[in-house]
């Protein structure tokens, strides 16, 4: 559904992206991970049309998106959120959440979404009053609103300790259950990733160097030196 | 359409404060000298204006220093095309294109007035829109000057600092009354409606907006578009009233005087731009029998001439200083009475 | 030939008194992210200083200059801790309607307390005789105030490359609070931004001073909004936008006076705003701000 | 009625007030009433500031008529005059400007109010011929629409009566209000291969000072020729140090204001009382108040009808700043004396006080 | 080192740590461990003086309380604080720099620069360029170096792991166990409890503002319970 192809993004001398290629199923559930710097927040922002590739191309649904601008493939059902809180904080949670539904096809309210995530005393709240988790809670509700095709997730379990971020996960398992949309998952806890996502992409110094399910991820040599460390599996 | 929270609330709201317009204005016609229906009068031009301001200042955040101008260009437009033929041989003898030789009535002048400082906006603001922070201010800026300097410039159309007379004074109190409620109810119904609450969200953080869907150009387009509109018809009435326009009321006096009304009552209410006009507008003129050296209870108060000036700068800074957001914040009128539910 | 000489040197010392008074205003933009509406009226205290130092100290330029500059640099950094420490942390348009707001008091306060009219003081005129340079006549004032700017701006540059302060001030504009938590005195970060802005004011006083003879309450508006406008075209914050945006500005306002023709010379100021618009259009963030990619970074 | 009232919405802040006309009145007002007042009607000024805001000036004219005044003063702008007449006319008042030279408040659009000077073209035309006078024949107009037809029409109505003498207009050069780098003016002047004997400017100070000069610096020695905007004190200063600077400097202006004048006099004793008048516009106000009285007086009665008729009508109306007035050709304006004011070591020499014949008619 | 007694913080009208008593001793590592808005970053805020506080803190036996934000540091305190705050604007080597801003040995802080650019290289790489563009994994390096800059007597740390990749973790844990051997005194604020625990003397369990248990580390890993509410450690 959403394809990547021969991506390339470079910021003056920094090489961020180098020619990735990415396919994904609709409805698939997608882990990326990789060392800091590597260049996952940048793959997002170069599909969710905040950063203008260098090189290659990008189809959702084979229609080619490589140019339009961030608002359009919003409209087209590209939702994200982002590894720096960006809820909008002089409105309240509801009409944070309207903000997405008027600009995208104007779906209704996501009712279920605002109960499982929590958010339904909060409506009525302005978002600047919200704690850190009910921001993140809210950037994810905000952009299932659009009614995405896929919905990117920068970094939502950080800052979390283990029983929210187990919460969280099951939070979106049930998106994935019931949103019908594929998620696109960055983080850096393991265990959250591993237990939410079929496949993961890793990404090492802006190229793919492993694609596969978590076991063999996990497993590959080159994961392990760049990302993982040499005592990775005790810990995390 | 079912109305949201949000609008519902923004329904009440406007009906409130309609309310107090019109009960000004009754107040007015009943209990005000002469003198004072005037100044009322012109306070009410101003919260038009300030309104205007609010529409795209409030919403998108981004300063606006050109609005006299537009106001300038909506009084002129009417003016040129209202002012009976007789009356324009004398004013403009030499204006080009026919201007002088024919005379539309009021209405269809205000309607051609609107159409032409609209299709004005709409062209500047393709440009105005595509900017950001300062650099849209100044854009702003150099508006202003630019209207101004063509104000000045074609005589023979505007008389620069002259007078444009003999304008059909058909505006009363109650007209303007009348065109400040229907403007309140377009302004906070442009704040609640999808545009507006995109918009605030743009302001709040463009990339997330973005992000969201937010198409920021065009939603600024429109609110800068319908910001002019209501400038010109703050213009209209001024002209309307007056029966006599100028080059100099349209320029960085007045940009500071309804700028200082717009902040102090807060840029991002309605109710803010409300407030904040007959505040300033009825402060400005206790001010100004002060500095007269008035007795009051016994006392002889010293004459201080020039008063006004300081303390419109004092307000400006001290509620800078004390409430950066202006009096009402993020608050609406409604949202004073009601608590949240 | 010698006539397209000395424009071009107009346009230059109209070029090097814009950038003088545009990097007052961006020395303290960059700091707090203000943009000092008010500088125009330090310059005014400055002027009035000389009326003062004038009438009732001494007739000795040198002195009455000293006592202008220490005005001046005293009104900047004392406006500092009255107005502007209450809006330290806010965000620029708050602090841009904080300065109109100092701006229109302090100039009714002249108003009030001094005279609504120009008072002259001539002690400066000495600074300003025809020079022959090159088989061109120019005023030796073009050419102080051209090398006054050049040396401002190279002490400005290392000032701000070289040492801590000079890094505090840059950063202080986007986190104060961090600054502070690096032990680096915020008091002194903000007075010494304003005192450098004053000193600035003060400098680009003794030209005006030097060339307009008199001050008036509203001495300050006019300079002050060129210096806005050449920053906000150079890029605001940005200290070497702000002198390009000067000099660019000195440019296209001699070249509409000279180049237009008469019939249009009423809209000489509508020329040189559209041509500072268009500047904004092709580059909103003014010329040296580089074109940047943000992505999801801040 | 026990007071005679004048109410005066005049800019006390704001870019015009050092052009305010209220210290002269309140003091030429004070001193009639010390003499016991008029038929013993003492006269009360009424004075608010306008800021120079139209909306504001008019309202404070409506408060003043409502107050009783026979008789308004404004800012002298047509923009502010004309409504503010029409608001007079429903109550018999008239209004007198005393130093409005515009020319378009005597197009015929309102009839009830009275500029205390003659319009520009008058000034113009004193100038020029002085300059005739002097062997003036090449001449530089520097012209703005800035200030109506006072900066924009006057300088080409000194240059009709220049080429009319047998002199050339050489060039017209724009300029803004609030100039003080005239040296792009300047340099053009240079470029047009000819010896410039005169530059003529209606503008105010500090600009014209600043282009004194600066012309004088880039060695350029021809007459610089203005009109009232010139009469202030700081024009004065620039000679301080080097009084010469002044020698090939003169104005029309609207009064005689040199040491010797009524006008100086005036302050003076204005001084005396307490009340600061700082210059030649302000002192103008006391026009206003004289005239008023004087009608009063003649009439008899305190109608503001009967004293605009009677002012209208009169052969000579005597006013502090010259001799006499007259309205009864001219209608609106006066018909009086146009001074010319050149330097002498520095100090104010009147040089001619007439009323000039062969002025433009196109206005 | 660091003794504190009956600390209150406030944000505005909310009360966020409601009367706290901790110590810190010199040349130790004390780990403050607790849930999202338990208070540990108010509570570090409250030593470094930029929030409003109440109760005493004292630093080598001197109270801090009426001094201000920039005398703390310079008596020693240095903070790596929560979000990372990176000077967006300034270069990487600037960020060091103005990190030892209050140090006069100027020879000393280039020197140490380049030790950091060692230690993380990818920071090296990156040294001229803007802060503000890092990664956030570099950020929070950044973050820390820069603190380390100014020489400090005790090292305030709030969440030093957040984002970082688990090699990252795993060094940026090295690296404070190696500070704690070098005889640095450290205050860390952690999610990651049980490495946390790992490299730490002492901990104290924040919840909802007050302190709900302390001991040494073995102590604390052993009391499961307290442990699984507070922060989800099983
Ligand atoms: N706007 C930008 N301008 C310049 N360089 C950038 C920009 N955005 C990212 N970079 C650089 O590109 C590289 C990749 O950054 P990115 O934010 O994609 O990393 P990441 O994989 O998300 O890391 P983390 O896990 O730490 O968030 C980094 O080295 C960063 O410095
Ligand atoms: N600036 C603020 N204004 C208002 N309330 C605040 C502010 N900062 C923190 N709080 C509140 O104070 C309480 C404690 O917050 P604090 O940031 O200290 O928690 P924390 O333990 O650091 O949590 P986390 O693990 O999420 O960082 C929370 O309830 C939070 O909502
Ligand atoms: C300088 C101005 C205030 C007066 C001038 N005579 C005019 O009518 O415009
Ligand atoms: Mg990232
Ligand atoms: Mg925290």
């Amino acid at each position: 559904m959403l394809e990547l192809n021969g991506i390339d993004k470079s910021f003056g001398g920094v090489h961020a992206v180098r020619n990735v290629s990415l396919t994904l199923a609709a409805g698939e559930v997608r882990g990326l991970i990789g060392p800091n710097g590597a260049g996952k927040s940048t793959l997002v922002n170069l599909i969710s049309g905040l950063l203008v590739p260098t090189a290659g191309t990008i189809t959702l649904e084979g229609q080619p998106i490589t140019r339009q601008s961030a608002h359009e493939r919003a409209r087209k059902g590209i939702a994200r959120t982002f590894q720096n809180l960006r809820v909008f904080p002089s409105l309240t949670v509801e009409q944070n959440i309207d903000v997405a539904r008027y600009a995208g096809r104007g779906a209704p309210l996501p009712e279920a979404a605002i109960d499982e995530f929590g958010l339904r005393r909060k409506l009525t709240q302005r978002a600047n009053a919200l704690s850190y988790g009910d921001q993140r809670r809210l950037e994810i509700v905000r952009g299932l609103a659009l009614r995405p095709k896929v919905l990117m997730l920068d970094e939502p379990a950080a800052g979390m300790n283990e029983e929210e971020t187990e919460a969280l996960g099951r939070a979106l398992t049930w998106v994935q259950r019931e949103a019908e949309c594929a998620l696109f998952v960055i983080d850096h806890d393991l265990k959250f990733i591993m237990n939410l996502c079929e496949r993961i992409t890793v990404l090492d110094m802006g190229a793919i160097i492993a694609e596969g399910t978590p076991e063999e991820v996990t497993k590959n040599p080159k994961v392990v030196t760049a990302y993982l460390g040499e005592d990775a599996g005790t810990d995390a | 359409m079912t109305l949201t929270r949000g609008q519902k609330r923004g329904v009440l709201g406007a009906c409130m404060l309609a309310a107090i317009l019109i009960l000004i204005g009754v107040l007015a016609t009943f209990f005000a000298s002469k003198y004072q229906l005037r100044l009322i009068y012109s306070a009410y031009v101003n919260l038009i204006v300030v309104l205007g301001l609010q529409v795209f200042m409030g919403n998108s955040r981004l300063t606006n220093l050109s609005h006299s101008a537009f106001m300038g260009i909506g009084a002129y437009a009417a003016a040129i095309s209202v002012t009976p033929v007789a009356m324009k041989q004398i004013s403009l003898p030499d204006a080009p294109w026919g201007l002088n030789a024919f005379a539309l009535d009021p209405l269809t002048s205000a309607i051609v007035a609107l159409l032409i400082t609209g299709a004005i906006a709409f062209l500047v603001g393709i440009f105005i829109v595509r900017m950001t922070g300062t650099g849209a201010t100044i854009a702003t800026l150099a508006i202003l000057v630019i209207v101004h300097s063509i104000f000045l410039y074609r005589t023979d159309i505007f008389k620069g600092n002259q007078a444009f007379f003999g304008i059909p004074q058909v505006f009363s109190l109650t007209s303007i009354v009348i065109l400040a409620v229907v403007v309140v109810f377009i302004v906070r119904g442009f704040r609640e409606s999808p545009w507006g609450v995109m918009l605030r969200a743009s302001a709040d953080d463009e990339t997330g907006s973005a992000a969201m869907g937010v198409n920021v150009v065009r939603l600024r387009l429109i609110a800068w578009v319908l910001s002019g509109l209501i400038l010109a018809g703050a213009g209209i009435a001024y002209a309307y009233f007056l029966g006599t326009i100028s080059a100099r009321p349209f320029y960085f006096n007045h940009v500071f005087l309804t700028l200082a009304m717009l902040i102090f009552g807060g840029m991002r209410t309605v109710t803010g731009a409300v407030l904040g006009t007959f505040a300033i507008s009825f402060g400005l003129e206790v001010v100004r029998w002060l500095e007269t050296g008035p007795v009051i209870v016994g006392i002889d108060f010293p004459e201080v001439l020039g008063l006004s000036g300081v303390m419109l700068g004092l307000v400006i800074v001290l509620t800078m200083a004390l409430r950066p957001v202006g009096v009402m914040g993020d608050r609406e009128i409604e949202e004073l009475v009601l608590r949240d539910k | 030939m010698e006539y397209a000489a000395q424009q071009i040197i107009n346009a230059l010392s109209f070029g090097a008194e814009y950038a003088l008074l545009a990097l007052g205003l961006a020395i303290v933009f960059s700091v707090m992210g203000l943009v000092n509406f008010a500088h125009g009226e330090v310059i005014a205290v400055g002027g009035y200083t000389m009326v003062a130092f004038a009438a009732l100290v001494t007739a000795n330029p040198l002195i009455i200059v000293v006592g202008a500059v220490a005005a001046a640099a005293l009104t900047s950094v004392a406006l500092e801790r009255v107005a502007f420490r209450p809006v330290r942390y806010a965000d620029p348009t708050t602090g841009l309607l904080t300065a109109f707001g100092v701006s229109i008091v302090l100039q009714n306060l002249f108003l009030l307390f001094i005279s609504p009219r120009p008072i002259a003081v001539t002690s400066l005129y000495f600074l300003d005789v025809p020079v022959t340079l090159f088989g061109v006549q120019i005023s030796s004032l073009q050419i102080f105030e051209s090398i006054t700017t050049v040396v401002v701006i190279v002490g400005l540059v290392l000032f701000l490359q070289r040492t801590t302060l000079g890094l505090a001030m840059r950063a202080a504009s986007l986190d104060f609070e961090m600054v502070r938590l690096t032990g680096i005195r915020a008091n002194r970060v903000f007075a010494l931004a304003f005192l450098i802005s004053g000193l600035l004011a003060g400098l680009a006083c003794i030209f005006i001073m030097a060339r307009r003879g008199s001050v008036d309450p509203h001495f300050g508006f006019n300079p002050v909004l060129k210096a806005f406008v050449a920053c906000v075209v150079g890029g605001f914050g940005s200290l070497p936008g702000a002198v390009l945006g000067g000099f660019l500005l000195g440019a296209v306002e001699v070249s509409m006076l000279v180049l237009l023709p008469q019939e249009y010379g009423g809209l000489k100021d509508a020329f040189v705003f559209g041509i500072i618009a268009l500047v904004l259009v092709w580059r909103p963030d003014g010329i040296l701000s580089p074109a940047k990619e943000k992505g999801d970074k801040l | 009625q026990d007071t005679i009232k004048i109410g005066l919405g005049v800019p006390m802040t704001g870019d015009y007030a050092p052009y305010s006309e209220w210290q002269g009145a309140r003091c030429m007002a004070e001193m009639i009433n010390a003499d016991g007042g008029v038929d013993g009607k003492m006269i009360e000024i009424l004075v608010q500031d306008s800021g120079a805001d139209t909306q504001t000036a008019i309202s404070l004219a409506q408060k003043f008529l409502d107050e009783g005044a026979v008789m308004l003063g404004t800012i002298p702008f047509s923009d502010t005059m004309i409504p503010v007449a029409q608001i007079a006319q429903g109550y018999g008042v008239s209004i007198f400007q005393p130093q409005s030279t515009q020319v378009e408040m005597h197009a015929g659009i309102v009839d009830n109010f009275f500029t205390g000077v003659s319009p520009d073209p008058f000034t113009a035309t004193a100038a020029a011929n002085y300059a005739l006078e002097k062997g003036v024949k090449n001449v530089v107009l520097l012209a703005s629409d800035e200030g109506g037809s006072w900066s924009a029409k006057t300088p080409l109505w000194f240059g009709e009566v220049i080429e009319a003498g047998g002199g050339k207009v050489l060039s017209t050069l724009n300029f803004s209000f609030g100039t003080s780098d005239w040296s792009p003016q300047i340099a053009e002047m240079r470029a047009l291969g000819e010896e410039v004997d005169a530059v003529y400017i209606s503008s105010i100070m500090p600009d014209v000072g600043v282009l004194v000069r600066q012309l004088r610096s880039a060695g350029i020695d021809a007459w610089v020729v203005g009109s009232d905007g010139f009469d202030d004190p700081s024009l004065d200063a620039i000679g301080t140090d080097d009084p010469s600077i002044l020698d090939k400097v003169f104005f029309a202006t609207l009064a005689p204001s040199q040491a010797d004048s009524a006008v100086v006099q005036f302050m003076a004793d204005c001084k005396e009382m307490g009340i600061d008048v700082p210059g030649l516009f302000p002192a103008t106000g006391a026009d206003t108040v004289k005239a008023l009285a004087w009608a009063v007086e003649q009439s008899g009665s305190v109608d503001p009808e009967t004293i605009a008729q009677t002012i209208r009508d009169a052969d000579s109306i005597p006013v502090l700043t010259v001799d006499s007035i007259s309205f009864k050709e001219t209608r609106t304006y006066a018909q009086r004396t146009i001074p010319v004011i050149g330097f002498k070591d520095g100090k104010r020499v009147l040089i001619s006080n007439e009323i000039p014949e062969n002025v433009p008619a196109d206005w | 080192m660091l003794d504190i007694q009956n600390l209150r913080v406030s944000h505005g009208p909310i009360e966020a740590v409601h009367g706290i008593s901790l110590q810190v001793g010199a040349g130790k590592c004390v780990v403050l461990l607790g849930p999202n808005g338990a208070g540990k970053t108010s509570t570090i805020s409250a030593i470094c003086g930029v929030a409003q506080a109440s109760g005493s803190i004292m630093l080598e036996g001197a109270d801090l309380s009426g001094v201000s934000v920039e005398d703390r540091i310079q008596r020693g305190i240095a903070v790596s604080p929560e979000g990372r705050r990176i000077f967006s604007n300034l270069s990487v080597e600037a960020n060091l720099r103005l990190g030892g801003g209050i140090r006069t040995d100027r020879a000393e802080v280039q020197r140490d620069i380049e030790r950091w650019f060692d230690t993380f290289p990818i920071l090296g790489e990156r040294r001229n360029q803007p802060g503000g563009t890092l990664s956030g994994g570099e950020q929070q390096m950044l973050a820390i170096a820069r603190a380390l800059m100014s020489k400090p007597k005790i090292l305030l740390l709030d969440e030093p792991s957040l984002g970082l990749a688990p090699r990252i973790v795993a060094q940026v844990f090295d690296l404070i166990a190696q500070l704690r051997a070098d005889g640095m005194t450290i205050l860390l604020v952690e999610q990651n409890a049980r490495q946390a625990l790992k490299i730490s003397d002492y901990a104290y369990l924040l919840n909802n503002g007050r302190i709900q248990a302390e001991g040494t580390a073995e102590v604390l890993g052993g009391s499961k319970d307290m442990m699984a509410k507070l922060t989800g450690l099983v």
